[in-house]
């Protein structure tokens, strides 16, 4: 088995296997995309087939485990191998491909209702296991396949068919989850942001272990516009974007920024006010995910400035990493053979009839 | 002084005490040193229900029953013949299944006021009578243990105290001629680091050993001569050894890495726990967040070339029902090992019954049939795990292997194979597109299996997943035909295996008008039943279902074949349900639903009256 | 000019387009006014399973058929006898269906250069010859529709082409000359705040019914009379709208709050997306995190006194198995209604089937049964929610109810009852301790139902759950008696209720030798198939279970009365199996796994091949 | 339906309903108590029955639901009403209970498995929902039902016997998952710490809403010591009390304390270097649950000084309260009558034949 992509890290533009660069048709399957017109998850899937080809993991070592929801449909679209698995289950299907074959570089697919309603256990386990996947949750905070109801990242007193007197619900949300949850790598993206998410994905696929990669995406159909302020034309300027070892700020011309008030908490401020000494240096590499999480609630909700790009990044074991491959050598040297097994067989206390 | 030694053709003892008197462990030594004599030997242990109930209670009571014998024998009897039991409640719980004039051995040192309230006893049994019926030995072992250990520095009288099943040991070793080396041995190596420990263990074993030869009111011992068995090598497994050791046999002979997700639960985290400790065979064991989560990661394993398994218990079966109908149609290698135990929910969690047949066949929406395949008798489990590996692996499909609590925890002596006989397993990995250059993953062979193409095979990538597929190349299809088609071929491939299994063997009888059908765990006691109904002339004919579905090609066959049918289950009557509605025989049912295995006495009785 | 007119006794009508071509509206404003008019009918959407799959492609064809008469009617037909059909994807996917000489109407604007290709069509079907067999109506529609709609100010041309469906309408009003009032009222009240949209819609229905007049190529209408009824008043309804109102009035009845939990899924999302809406009976609802917690929401709810409910489909089903386990050794009452769909696994979400009977039976681990009730028709989905719900509560005991996709979706008229002759249901809380000072939560009545005491009734505390209970008490026990005793109890209660159903009727002939039995959505279609037997002078008889466990006590009485018992059903063959095992007669099967119901037609030549 | 416990909050001490004031005996039932001995849930057990009386709920309107495991059982020792349900499904079983009866008190006993590993979905969705539940998580950090496996919480390369050559993965924080979840009450205590553990009994009972109470629970079978730091006797000295509005310091003589750095991390220190006015002030009703996660990673495991006591209790609307009093007032003023259902059959289209 090949080193690269092995536990989920690759290095980028490792130029592939010796094989000529690989291109981005070489990730297109031959299938007709099914999304309503309009639908955030072409541009993912545009973005995703561009990118791919810099990891230099050819299509046969790349796996794609999506859940059911239109996001699901993602796995179709890509000529690499795949498994459409059944409703929020992805995460632990990928494990146990993961643990199996370390090899491999898996991405997950799952949208907000298959990652955080029905899902919400194997994704939160997965993070803290720390195993190699590479997680998009396309999050339309809407129920887009079963056509429109809300999702745990729906806002309060949303209308939908579910709920026509509003939503009763409090929602997730899910970069804090994450968080909460031990995850290695956190961080947030935009379905038309093709640039950043770009950067975003590159990271992800870097990182040696779990990461999950939160992409606002737009759902035309039942849940229009929910991403506008951060994601509209013109809106960039509510883009607060993170970028390790420097100072947070944002706005057209960067003339705001996020800094710590004295009792600790975080807010926006006007650099001018402030002054460029008072303004937050981004750390995704604390060991310790307070800054993280305190981020994640820097907007609750993407109506305003909202941070995004890459949140947290530290290093941790992998999963059973060692084990591994301490099985995987048992196995590949000395291929337990019928002489061991005869020696299993007879251990303990055996007694002959002649 | 020289005792009287007589000879019996079969024993059945019960060790009974508190959960933390040691009884699981005096018995299985008991039974490792009867295996070396070469007697025959079932043993069943019975553990509490509750973790650790208050020392004393009747909840706490701990048992452990071994059925020995010179003649090959099939359950772990139903009478024992005597019963050593520690305190009082351990009496009262076990005193009833005690034959009438059995030898009960009771610890008259356990025999205190608390204790004998803790049993809710109102006198002492030992005084009012209640034991006027059976040979009483009263010894207090407590204390003669504590006596003999004296002198070993390190040993507080407390520790010394807990030695009193090695006590109890002895004296019942003495009473049917166990070697003694055997044991010694044992606790030498057991205790090889604690040393103090080993001498009070051992001098408590002699004790016990030599109390029963000096005794008075000991006057005869008993000897069982070794029984004739087939030549070779034995060792004594349980149902849950076994069947690891089938799955790590199957993984060696197909090459292929051996995967194991499982979500504790009793009586199935045994196997977890068995198999967590083979790395040296490259076993891959993981501990998942739930069974569902479990029952994917098998199936992810086996996408990605890997023998994935799953071993669980009633509650996790309905959680994994989603997962195994994805793998119908996903249609990969999948083992779903289902130790039954007490149901309906949480249900009695330590006892056995299997009433989950019905569900293995139909409990996932949708028409999604699968190969079922029983374990017969603890050793056997090794077979079937072989046997339902191999037919996951061929047909490409999940496999569900139902054993239960009974199977998993007794022991009996396992003629162990020589590794090289066992047959080998391709998983014939796709490698080539199916097709000139495109590569057809639902392109059936002639069992109607499809390729098995795992990542890192170039040029065979693909996507699968729980829609209905269009034949042959798998895309999502929902035209109607199609589904028809698919739907069919997907019946038509497990109900093929029928070509590929053993015909159902009878053990007929000239004359019989009685067959008596069984699966899983009720074989020793249908054997047996009908070797007893034999003995004394009865005409009865006996056959045993390995295979659930599909079922042997012969089967209507021979239910046809005879008058009655009666089919004895631990359930209220489900295979019954199955062999009628396909044959349309009047098959009859003998049910029992306690909790408890079927024993060949009442078995026996339930054939006579039938006949 | 005066056109020729034709009286029909039945015809189908099938609207065919794209997903945005609002065919599902045109065919419920055409059924809505037939309805009116007296004529008896059923209706059956079929939605494309994409979300919105491209426009123009096969993928994307949403169709409605409905079919009418002048006499009562099962089915939603077989062949249509006229076919609407807006676009070239829309001709392609129904054109087969249509029967020969049928007419088909087709939207000419829609058959443009880029739409024959997303239609995979090499030729123009217009011009090649592809519709010799039929008669033809060529309409630009979306042009005249455009036409029809100038000078309505602040209506572009582009949202004038979008109703062109009603367009549609118009003329097949015409031809089958329904009432133009109705739906001209419809459109005022739907666009009654977009004064602008109502007038385009207008100006689209009357273009259409218009063109139907003065057409050339129109010379004959037709006209289907009202069909004889019995009198009374009526509406359409759907078979989710149904047990929507069957579950709020077995809520009204009993005085049980309603309360339902359920995750999304289609075609279940529909009744929990109807009954919430629902606040004026109180009714709660829950959209869960996933099946398992739903069912578990229910039965916390009915824990407290309330009305438990949880719907769901396939793959939900296996999620709530654990769950359903627990309520029936709870016993409380639990309701899950199962929309069956095509399965296994994801299968084809939007298609129907009726395969999940055997997972109701026996899709739990252990020993758990529980009573089933299926729906027969849309409308019957009322009395059946209204059953399940009596069954449910006066036998503390989880129901499972089972419905289908066509169920579900399909329409027909509803004799509305008066809520006052609707039986009410006492719930009977225990308010007193059973027996003397203590509560006995599992004594029993006579119908073997225990207590049902809810929190905040004094002195009542107790405590259940999933580990074996003692008879009466309801404490955990593990003793192998009790165990046998609860499991008899338990399975005696289900099987009680057969005293407390119907008997099955049976529409007998004189003469006939074959009994069509059948079970849930093949109501209309065998009771179809049977007449047209009959018709031609066949002798058939007919006989149809609402309760499918237990099975109304004449059930074997029925089936041994007929030389051949023939079983339609739409899976691979499950009553089937459970009649031929309880009464070993040799039932056949008739079996259609398509994702589609069965038509009367089909079965018609079924039945006649085997008498 | 009466007003005490409605939704889910109490007035402590009410003196209940003109009853007779209650005492521990009006909650203790006959059922003998099957725990090992010396495990901890005897501690915690006498505990809850001493304290319920404070709050004036009768037994017949408090409800204990449980879930499977030791902890699980606990329900069978109360004398009031319970349900004792399957494998990690109680706070949806209890969420169910509470939405259709707002009158009832209701209490969850769970384990670390049973919350955090097969139930840890429902638990984070109770939690954001904020059903008014309190659940008390018995922490042991193991399986004991099942005789000792690993739980979720175990410390990583745990040997057990699913893992006899050491756990691999990392585990979850308690309270820094719940937090990630949205809840609204957050606490730690210890059982056999009968006063603290009542203090925080008594402040979940008063706060509206969903409550998550993390025991540290010692299993001494299968994990005997796992907290003995903050447990054993003599060590109250790493038990860091938070107590709202107070500063932030523990220690036989309360000489050391929390401060937060320059980078704003919060960290140990000696009141005698930093001086009282650098220690952070504990503010439990932040609306940002910034600082309470920070304080549930101070301690990573309960091996040294380890916070306890209320990291978080604010105020938010409860799950369907709204809904739930306009449904309950149509249903009770005129309740839904026949007349209502002829309306309803006949609303939309209909039609007559004479
Ligand atoms: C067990 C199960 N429950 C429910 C469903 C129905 N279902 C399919 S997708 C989905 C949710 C879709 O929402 P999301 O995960 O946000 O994906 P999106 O469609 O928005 O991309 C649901 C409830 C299912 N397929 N399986
Ligand atoms: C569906 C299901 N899976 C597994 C089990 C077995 N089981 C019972 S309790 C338990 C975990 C116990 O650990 P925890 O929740 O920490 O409780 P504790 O015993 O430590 O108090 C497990 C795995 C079960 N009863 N049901
Ligand atoms: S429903 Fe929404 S998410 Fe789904 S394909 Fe359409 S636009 Fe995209
Ligand atoms: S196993 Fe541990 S948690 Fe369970 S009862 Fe015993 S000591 Fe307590
Ligand atoms: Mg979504
Ligand atoms: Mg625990």
């Amino acid at each position: 088995m090949s080193e690269h992509g092995g536990n989920g890290a690759v290095e980028v533009a490792s130029g592939g296997n010796g094989s000529p660069a690989l291109t981005k048709k070489d990730f297109a399957s031959d299938q007709e995309t099914r999304w309503c017109p309009g639908c955030g998850d072409y541009a993912i899937l545009a973005t995703v087939q561009q990118f791919l080809p810099e990891l230099g993991v050819p299509p046969e070592r790349t796996v794609f485990v999506a859940g059911i929801g239109c996001a699901g449909r993602f796995a179709y679209y890509m000529n690499t191998y795949g498994v459409h698995g059944i409703h929020g289950r992805a995460p632990a299907l990928a494990t146990g491909l993961a643990l199996s074959r370390p090899d491999l570089s898996i991405w997950v697919v799952s949208g907000d209702g298959d990652s955080l309603s029905i899902g919400g256990n194997h994704l939160i386990h997965a993070l803290r296991r720390n195993v190699p996947l590479k997680i998009l949750l396309f999050n339309n905070q809407i129920y887009g396949l079963t056509k429109g109801q809300y999702s745990p990242t729906s806002e309060e007193g949303k209308v939908t068919k579910s709920t026509p007197f509003g939503s009763q619900d409090h929602p997730f949300n899910p970069l804090a989850l994450a968080l909460g949850a031990e995850a290695t790598f956190v961080a947030r993206t935009v379905d038309t942001d093709r640039g950043h998410e770009a950067d975003v994905l590159r990271a992800a696929a870097e990182h040696r272990g779990s990461a999950l990669i939160e992409i606002y995406q737009n759902c035309n159909v039942f849940n229009d516009g929910a991403f506008d302020a951060v994601r509209a034309k013109g809106r960039e300027a509510n883009q607060i974007r993170l970028e390790h070892g420097k100072l947070i700020r944002f706005g057209v011309e960067d003339e705001r920024g996020v800094v710590r008030d004295g009792g600790g908490r975080l807010s926006l401020a006007d650099v001018a006010d402030v002054g460029e000494d008072a303004l937050l240096v981004h750390d995704a590499h604390d060991p310790n995910p307070s800054l993280a999480f305190a981020l994640a609630h820097l907007a609750e909700r993407p109506t305003g400035p909202t941070p995004i790009g890459v949140f947290r990044a530290v290093e941790r074991p992998l999963y059973a990493e060692a084990m591994t491959a301490e099985l995987e050598k048992a196995y590949a040297d000395a291929g337990p053979g019928t002489d061991d097994l005869d020696a299993l067989f007879r251990s303990g206390d055996t007694w002959t009839v002649e | 002084m020289n005792k009287a030694v007589e000879e019996k053709e079969r024993v059945v003892v019960r060790f009974a005490g508190d959960s933390g008197d040691g009884m699981q462990l005096a018995g299985n030594r008991f039974a490792a040193a009867t295996a070396l004599i070469g007697n025959d030997l079932v043993t069943l242990p019975d553990f509490p229900a509750e973790i650790r109930a208050p020392a004393g209670s009747l909840a706490g009571v701990s048992a452990f029953q071994i059925h020995f014998a010179s003649r090959d024998i099939l359950t772990p009897g139903g009478q024992p013949n005597v019963l050593v039991a520690m305190n009082p409640a351990a009496l009262k719980t076990n005193l009833p299944e005690l034959e009438r004039g059995g030898i009960v051995m009771v610890n008259e040192d356990g025999f205190t006021e608390p204790n004998l309230r803790k049993a809710e006893y109102d006198a002492n049994p030992l005084e009012d009578g209640t034991l006027d019926d059976y040979k009483v030995l009263r010894v207090p072992m407590t204390s003669m243990t504590v006596r003999a250990t004296e002198g070993i520095d390190g040993v507080s009288s407390r520790d010394a105290a807990r030695s009193k099943n090695l006590f109890a040991l002895g004296v019942v070793s003495w009473m049917y001629s166990r070697p003694v080396d055997v044991t010694q041995r044992w606790i030498e190596q057991k205790f090889a680091s604690k040393p103090t420990l080993a001498e009070a263990n051992l001098a408590a074993f002699k004790a016990g050993y030599n109390f029963g030869e000096t005794a008075e009111l000991l006057q005869v011992h008993y000897e069982v001569k070794p029984a004739p068995a087939e030549p070779g090598t034995y060792r004594g497994i349980n149902g849950t050894t076994a069947a690891a050791l089938g799955l790590i046999s199957a993984s060696v002979r197909s090459d292929l890495p051996l995967f194991l997700a499982s979500y504790p639960i009793t009586p199935a985290s045994e196997l977890l726990h068995e198999l967590s400790r083979h790395k040296r065979f490259g076993v891959r064991t993981v501990q998942a967040e739930d069974e569902i989560a479990a029952a994917n990661m098998a199936l992810g394993a086996s996408f990605g070339g890997h023998l994935g398994v799953s071993v669980t218990s009633g509650p996790g079966m309905d959680l994994k029902a989603e997962t195994i109908g994805l793998g119908v149609m996903l249609e990969l290698p999948l083992l779903v090992i289902d130790v039954q135990r007490a149901g309906p929910s949480t249900g009695m969690p330590t006892k056995t019954e299997a009433a989950d047949l019905l569900m293995a066949m139909h409990g996932r929406h949708g028409e999604s049939p699968l190969p079922i395949v029983a374990a017969a008798t603890p050793a056997q489990c090794f077979d079937a795990a072989l046997e339902a590996v191999r037919i996951a692996v061929t047909y490409r499909t999940p496999v569900i292997l139902l054993s239960d609590t009974f199977l998993a925890n007794s022991t009996e002596p396992w003629l162990v194979p020589d590794a090289a006989d066992l047959p080998p397993l391709d998983p014939g990995f796709a490698t080539e597109p199916t097709n000139g250059g495109e590569f057809l993953p639902y392109r059936r062979d002639e069992r109607l299996a499809r390729p098995w193409a795992i990542p890192g095979t170039k040029g065979l990538q693909h996507v699968i997943g729980g829609l209905e597929k269009e034949d042959e190349t798998g895309n999502v299809n929902y035209e109607a035909d199609n589904h028809a088609v698919m739907t069919r071929l997907r019946a038509d491939k497990v109900a093929g295996i029928a070509d590929d299994i053993d015909e159902l063997v009878v053990d007929h009888q000239d004359g019989a008008e009685m067959l008596v059908l069984g699966w899983g765990s009720t074989f020793g006691a249908i054997k047996g039943a009908v070797r007893r109904v034999r003995k004394r002339g009865g005409k009865v004919a006996r056959a045993h279902l390995y295979h659930l579905n599909p079922l042997p090609r012969n089967t209507g066959e021979v239910v046809r074949a005879y008058d009655k049918v009666l089919v004895p289950e631990t359930n209220t009557g489900q295979l019954v349900k199955v062999i009628r509605a396909e044959y349309l025989v009047d098959a009859q049912s003998y049910t029992k639903v306690e909790g408890l295995p079927i024993f060949a006495e009442e078995l026996d009785d339930a054939i006579s009256e039938r006949l």
